[in-house]
């Protein structure tokens, strides 16, 4: 029994540390922010909630497992709120998706300035699918974050007119 | 003993991926991914710590994932916040230039 | 052998980030990595078994340090204009320092040499006199609170002035921000309350993180906490609710003068402990005399004493971090 | 225990206690009372220490009750009540002193917190006197230093901004050198009670260890004792604190820093490194003798007064790391009775400075024309402390030259040459001195300038008289400095 | 091997170099106060170095664990935690200042500052 769970526990680990592994290698490869965003937050939840389950299963005194779930609990509310506060900021700021139209040539207003890589020369991305894919766990985030750029410069200009 | 060796080689795991949010960190490009890198190292940490408390024979010791998890987001808002109080102070200068 | 391959991967990690730190031009960028100098170091003592102090660390120097660093940054500017090259005299002290340090530890210890000089006087003693004398399993909280309370008497009252001095210099002139009507973006920059997931799950965590600061307050005899750490999280667990609906929220849920006596009540409460060991015949912050059964006397002095620390600073934190949010939008 | 045996401890938890309660004091005028209370009641303490040690034993307090090296314990002898004495009572006489110049410059919303500071600020320079841990010495130079950044930043004048940070900066690295010796000493000997490690030092083979942690920690505390090449932090540090402030600070802080370089110094690395007399000698003559002329120079071009006395106590200090590096009794015994000498002259040259400064709003020589006339109190107690700084028989730094030319003559060949950078730094300090008594006594106010009639109130004339005063009985009758100073040189030197 | 024993002091020097660096060659004040942490978190490193011992766990001492237990030295964690209480301090004082400075002077380059002070 002892030996099942142990195999269990192990196969959940590895798991989860691949997951977490693979979510490194987006971060350092994705060609910008919001794809990156996109690998980052992703695998936090999900490999964490593998290693967390290993972890849970190998027991302990009587308080740990408690406290895993307290945890896991916490990862997995604030890691994604985590992800949406800062993409909706990264947006606020005027970061623009890096993107390319349908013949491939990229977006004028494309910001990062990363070597073109094979993942960014697909070419198929619209800019909307591009934060689509950041926010897609929260539809509300893509609301606020569409909503935002353009409520906010009207209003610090008209904050600008008042006062001089 | 067998799990010993899986807790290490995920904790050798987990090192890697913090170094690659490190590098991450230091090259940015821009400064979100840098805010990204320590958002992601904070939560390797998480992890790290969770696994290393497990192979120390330790879990008591999980209190401390506990408030890394806590302090994380935390700092995280804190940056959002910033950002925000960013926007205002340029358009605060945008003003001032304007009103020159 | 882990934990030198552990130290290996983290050490080298701690290097690399606090040279990017001194390359860096971006003040923002700076405080970002140095939070992550603070998650390293705190992991790298994790790894070298110090619980308590990685949690310090952890609470203090990641959390709390970088959310001030932020405040300051707001209220100042982002970019380090220093000059590239600047004159000899630092790159030939820090390299004196370096060369001098590493002449000197040639001769330390290998970390964890059991025959190291450190682990066989004073501390064995500790170890062994501590279940014995005080009867708590944490060794840390022991000799912290008891054997070297007079240490941790003069580390409240270094926090208490360190109080003191961020309100006489950020307190002096008062923004009229307050009373003013603010517009509509001004107020909005200064909380989240426009961001509704941050907002409910954050506003959802309040109360979990101070519960659990006062479980690390109260369980610090048993296993890594103390006053310190959960003053820190105590204190985070405010702060997050100031960050969340705005400074001045916060500090109508907990007003300064609130803050103010719990700063001056912690710092009394300990030296009054202290006090009263010397009423009851005993040396100053001799709890044993507080009770007949010794034993029990430490329990409660250490108790007290670990409530006045997590009093003062939790209290500190806050009014802290206040004074900065408080200089508000100029 | 009786309150008599409680007397170690008291001397600091009374300030301790009293600090919070005056931060919570928000009418007015109460937390000065309170400071001064504490502080009168803190040098009451120290005088009643200093007359039990006073035959030559040590009291050995246990804090918590744990025996030494485990627990923290308290360590008093002759010297470290005559330094508390000197802190306590600086402290003390600088409160009452300020009362009125106080409430002029420090505003009504920050007084709580700035009284508070003072109040800890004693507590943190006691505390470091009379400690006998390496450990909680850092502890307590937090608790002073940090104070002392708040009492420095009160200043009016924006540069004072700049000069906390400087301080802040500069103290903190020297706080941490010092923090590093420790931690190698700790590394070497396993305990961080000063008498346990001096006991156990002798059986350490890393010498490199104790080396370098005895490099740490000298260099750490000249960094906080403004020894010169590191004293950058200290003159506009001086300058733009409030006056009074400067009073305190200039009469205490520094010196007690240079008491724990003794202290540690001696009574750990001395007996222990092979040489340590030369290793000290070769660090410490040069930054002496640099620190004399170096010190001296600045002042005579410096304009500002407040200035000028900081540069003189760049200089000053010079004398007293001479006489810790004689390594004799003489030596050791002319340090510390010029440590208690120089604080005595400083404190009381200082007040003069405040009164003047109260009267002609300007701390610039060429504004203090004709000051000698009007106000001729004060501008006689200047002199008089001038005097002391030159080293004029019948003045308190005469006796303390008087200890260090006899050390330097013991050494021989060197030593002449010490005697010889003595007295041309006197000379130097005559022409600092007579440019501002020229300027007070012999110069006529300028046509422009709103003139000057009355003299400084009372309540500041009355301390400063009595500090002038106190320093030349101690000139007249020095048998209390000088016995205590020896008592406690000879300790340090005993067992070798 | 021995050398790796070592690792971590080699560590704490390069460290306590680059803080040292930063603050000394960095005019910008808030970029000196990062430095100064950086400063004082090398001298965490020390400390905590000195207190593993091989095999050792953390200094809780939990009923029915193995009376053999080797547990990691509590006096260099004790020190370590007042320290960093010490450094948040001195680092909120020092932020403090730097705010107070920037709106007297607008700046926070310590050349700049310099240069105003000079024409005062």
């Amino acid at each position: 029994m002892d030996l099942a769970l142990d195999i269990i526990s192990a196969i959940l680990l590895a798991a989860g540390t691949f997951f977490v592994f693979a979510g490194g290698v987006g971060v350092m490869r994705m060609p910008d922010f919001y794809t990156r965003m996109h690998a980052a937050s992703l695998t936090d939840t999900g490999g964490a909630a593998l290693i967390i389950a290993g972890l849970l299963l190998q027991g302990g005194l009587t308080l740990a497992p408690v406290k895993l779930l307290a945890i896991f609990l916490f990862l997995f509310l604030t890691s994604p709120t985590a992800s949406y506060a800062l993409v909706n900021a990264a947006l606020l700021s005027g970061l623009k998706p890096r993107a390319r139209n349908e013949t491939g040539a990229p977006l004028p207003e494309g910001e990062a300035l990363q070597p073109v890589t094979r993942l960014g020369k697909r070419g198929t991305n619209t800019p909307q699918d591009n934060t689509g894919k950041a926010a897609a766990k929260q539809p509300a985030a893509k609301k606020a974050a569409a909503k935002k750029p353009a409520e906010k410069k009207p209003a610090a200009n008209k904050k600008a007119a008042k006062k001089s | 003993m067998m799990m010993e060796w899986v807790y290490f080689g995920a904790c050798v795991g987990i090192l890697v991926t913090m170094t690659l949010a490190v590098v991450r960190g230091l090259i940015g490009p821009t400064i979100f991914d840098r805010v990204l890198a320590v958002n992601m190292f904070g939560t390797k940490t998480v992890l790290f710590l969770a696994v290393v408390s497990y192979l120390s024979g330790r879990p008591d010791f999980l209190d401390l994932a506990l408030a890394y998890a806590l302090i994380n987001f935390i700092g995280v808002l804190a940056v959002l916040l910033f950002f925000q109080s960013r926007e205002v102070r340029r358009a605060a200068e945008a003003e001032k230039e304007a009103g020159k | 052998m882990m934990t030198i391959v552990f130290s290996l991967f983290l050490l080298t990690m701690l290097v690399l980030v606090a040279v990017a730190i001194l390359r860096t031009e971006n003040l923002f960028t700076a405080v970002m990595l140095s939070g992550i100098f603070s998650l390293l170091m705190a992991a790298n003592f994790f790894v070298l078994d110090a619980a308590d102090v990685a949690l310090t660390e952890a609470v203090i120097g990641a959390g709390i340090s970088t959310v001030l660093f932020l405040g300051a940054l707001a209220l100042t500017s982002e970019k380090d204009r220093s000059p590239p090259v600047g004159s000899w005299v630092p790159l030939i002290s820090a390299s004196a320092l370096g060369a001098v340090i590493i002449y000197a530890v040639m001769q330390a210890p290998r970390l964890g040499d059991p025959n190291a000089v450190v682990h066989n006087h004073v501390a064995p003693w500790y170890l062994e006199k501590t279940p014995e004398l005080i009867d708590v399993p944490n060794v840390v909280t022991a000799v912290l609170a008891s054997f070297r309370g007079y240490d941790t008497l003069g580390e409240v009252f270094v926090v208490f002035i360190a109080c003191m001095g961020v309100m006489s210099l950020l307190g002096r002139v008062r923004p009229r921000k307050d009373s003013i009507k603010l517009t509509e973006y001004e107020e909005r920059s200064r909380n989240l309350r426009h961001h509704l997931i941050p907002r409910i799950v954050g506003k959802m965590l309040v109360p979990f993180i101070v519960l659990f600061g006062l479980y690390v307050q109260f369980h610090g005899d048993f296993g890594p906490g103390g006053g310190f750490q959960a003053g820190g999280l105590i204190a985070a667990g405010i702060i997050l609710y100031s960050l969340l609906e705005g400074d001045w929220r916060g500090r109508e849920l907990v007003p300064e003068w609130f803050t103010s006596l719990m700063v001056a009540m912690g710092a009394l409460l300990y030296a009054g402990v202290g006090v009263v060991c010397m009423l009851k015949g005993g040396h100053f912050l001799n709890y044993s005399v507080l009770f007949e059964d010794p034993i029990k006397g430490q329990h409660i002095g250490i108790l007290l004493v670990e409530l006045g620390v997590g009093l003062t600073v939790t209290g500190v934190m806050i009014t802290v971090f206040h004074a900065f949010a408080r200089r508000g939008v100029r | 225990m009786t309150l008599h045996d409680q007397l170690p401890a008291l001397l600091v938890v009374v300030p301790l206690v009293t600090a919070p309660i005056a931060y919570l004091l928000r009418a007015h005028g109460l937390p000065w009372a309170a400071a001064v209370a504490a502080n009168v009641t803190a040098f009451i303490i120290a005088c009643a220490l200093a007359a039990t040690v006073y035959g030559g034993e040590t009291i050995i307090y246990e804090m918590g009750g744990w025996p030494a090296p485990y627990g923290i314990v308290l360590h008093i002898d002759a010297l470290s009540a005559l330094m508390a004495m000197l802190v306590t009572g600086a402290s003390a006489a600088a409160l009452i002193f300020g009362a009125k110049s106080l409430a002029d410059e420090v505003g009504e919303e920050i007084a709580p917190s700035f009284f508070a500071a003072w109040i800890l600020c004693t507590a943190g320079l006691t505390g470091m006197v009379i400690t006998g841990d390496a450990f909680n010495i850092f502890v307590f130079m937090e608790i002073s230093s940090l104070s002392t950044y708040i009492l420095v930043s009160a200043g009016p004048d924006r540069r004072a901004l700049v000069a906390t940070y400087r301080y802040i900066v500069m103290g903190t690295i020297g706080a941490t050198l010092y923090l590093i010796g420790v931690g190698f000493l700790y590394m070497a000997t396993g305990s961080l009670n000063t008498v346990d490690i001096a006991a156990r030092i002798g059986d350490v083979t890393e010498v490199r260890l104790l080396l370098v942690a005895a490099g740490f920690i000298t260099v750490g505390l000249a960094l906080k004792a403004a020894i010169f090449p590191l004293h950058s932090w200290m003159p506009n540090a001086y300058t733009f604190a409030p006056n009074v402030v400067t009073v305190f600070i200039a009469a205490a802080s520094a010196k007690v820093s240079l008491y724990v370089l003794i202290r540690i110094d001696y009574a750990i690395f001395y007996k222990n490194i092979p040489n340590h007399e030369l290793q000290l000698a070769l660090l410490l003559v040069p930054m002496g003798i640099l620190a004399l002329f170096a010190g001296s120079m600045l002042a005579i071009y410096e304009k500002n007064l407040k200035r000028l006395l900081a540069y003189s106590s760049v200089a000053q200090v010079g004398y007293i790391a001479l006489g810790i590096s004689m390594a004799s009794v003489s030596g050791l015994t002319a340090a510390i009775v010029h440590m208690f000498n120089h604080g005595l002259i400083k404190g009381g040259m200082f007040m003069a400075v405040a009164c003047l400064a109260l009267r002609y709003r300007s701390v610039n020589i060429a504004n203090l024309a004709g000051a000698g006339r009007a106000m001729p109190w004060t501008m006689a107690a200047f002199v008089i402390g001038g005097l002391g700084l030159i080293g004029v028989p019948l003045t308190p730094g005469f006796i303390s030259k008087w200890y260090l030319v006899l050390g330097a003559l013991e050494k021989g060949g060197l030593g002449a040459v010490l005697v010889a950078a003595i007295l041309l730094s006197s000379l130097l300090a005559v022409i600092y001195v007579w440019k501002v008594v020229e300027v007070a006594y012999f110069k006529e106010p300028r046509a422009n300038a709103v003139p000057v009639e009355r003299e400084a109130p009372l309540v500041m004339l009355i301390p400063t008289w009595i500090v002038v005063l106190a320093g030349l009985w101690i000139a007249i009758d020095s048998s209390m400095p000088v016995t205590m100073a020896t008592l406690g040189a000879e300790t340090l030197l005993g067992a070798r | 091997m021995e050398l790796l024993g070592l690792y971590n002091y080699f560590v704490f020097a390069v460290l306590l170099m680059v803080g040292l660096y930063c603050i000394l060659a960095r005019t910008n004040i808030i970029k000196s106060l990062i430095g100064l942490t950086i400063f004082q978190g090398a001298v965490f490193l020390l400390y905590i170095s000195m207190d593993k011992i091989d095999g050792g766990t953390g200094p809780i001492i939990l009923e029915g664990a193995p009376a053999d237990t080797i547990y990691a030295n509590p006096l260099p964690q004790v020190l370590i935690l007042t320290a960093i209480v010490v450094g948040i301090s001195t680092t909120a004082l020092g932020l403090a200042v730097a705010v107070r400075i920037r709106e007297a002077y607008g700046t926070i380059e310590e050349d700049e500052i310099q240069e105003m002070d000079r024409e005062q």
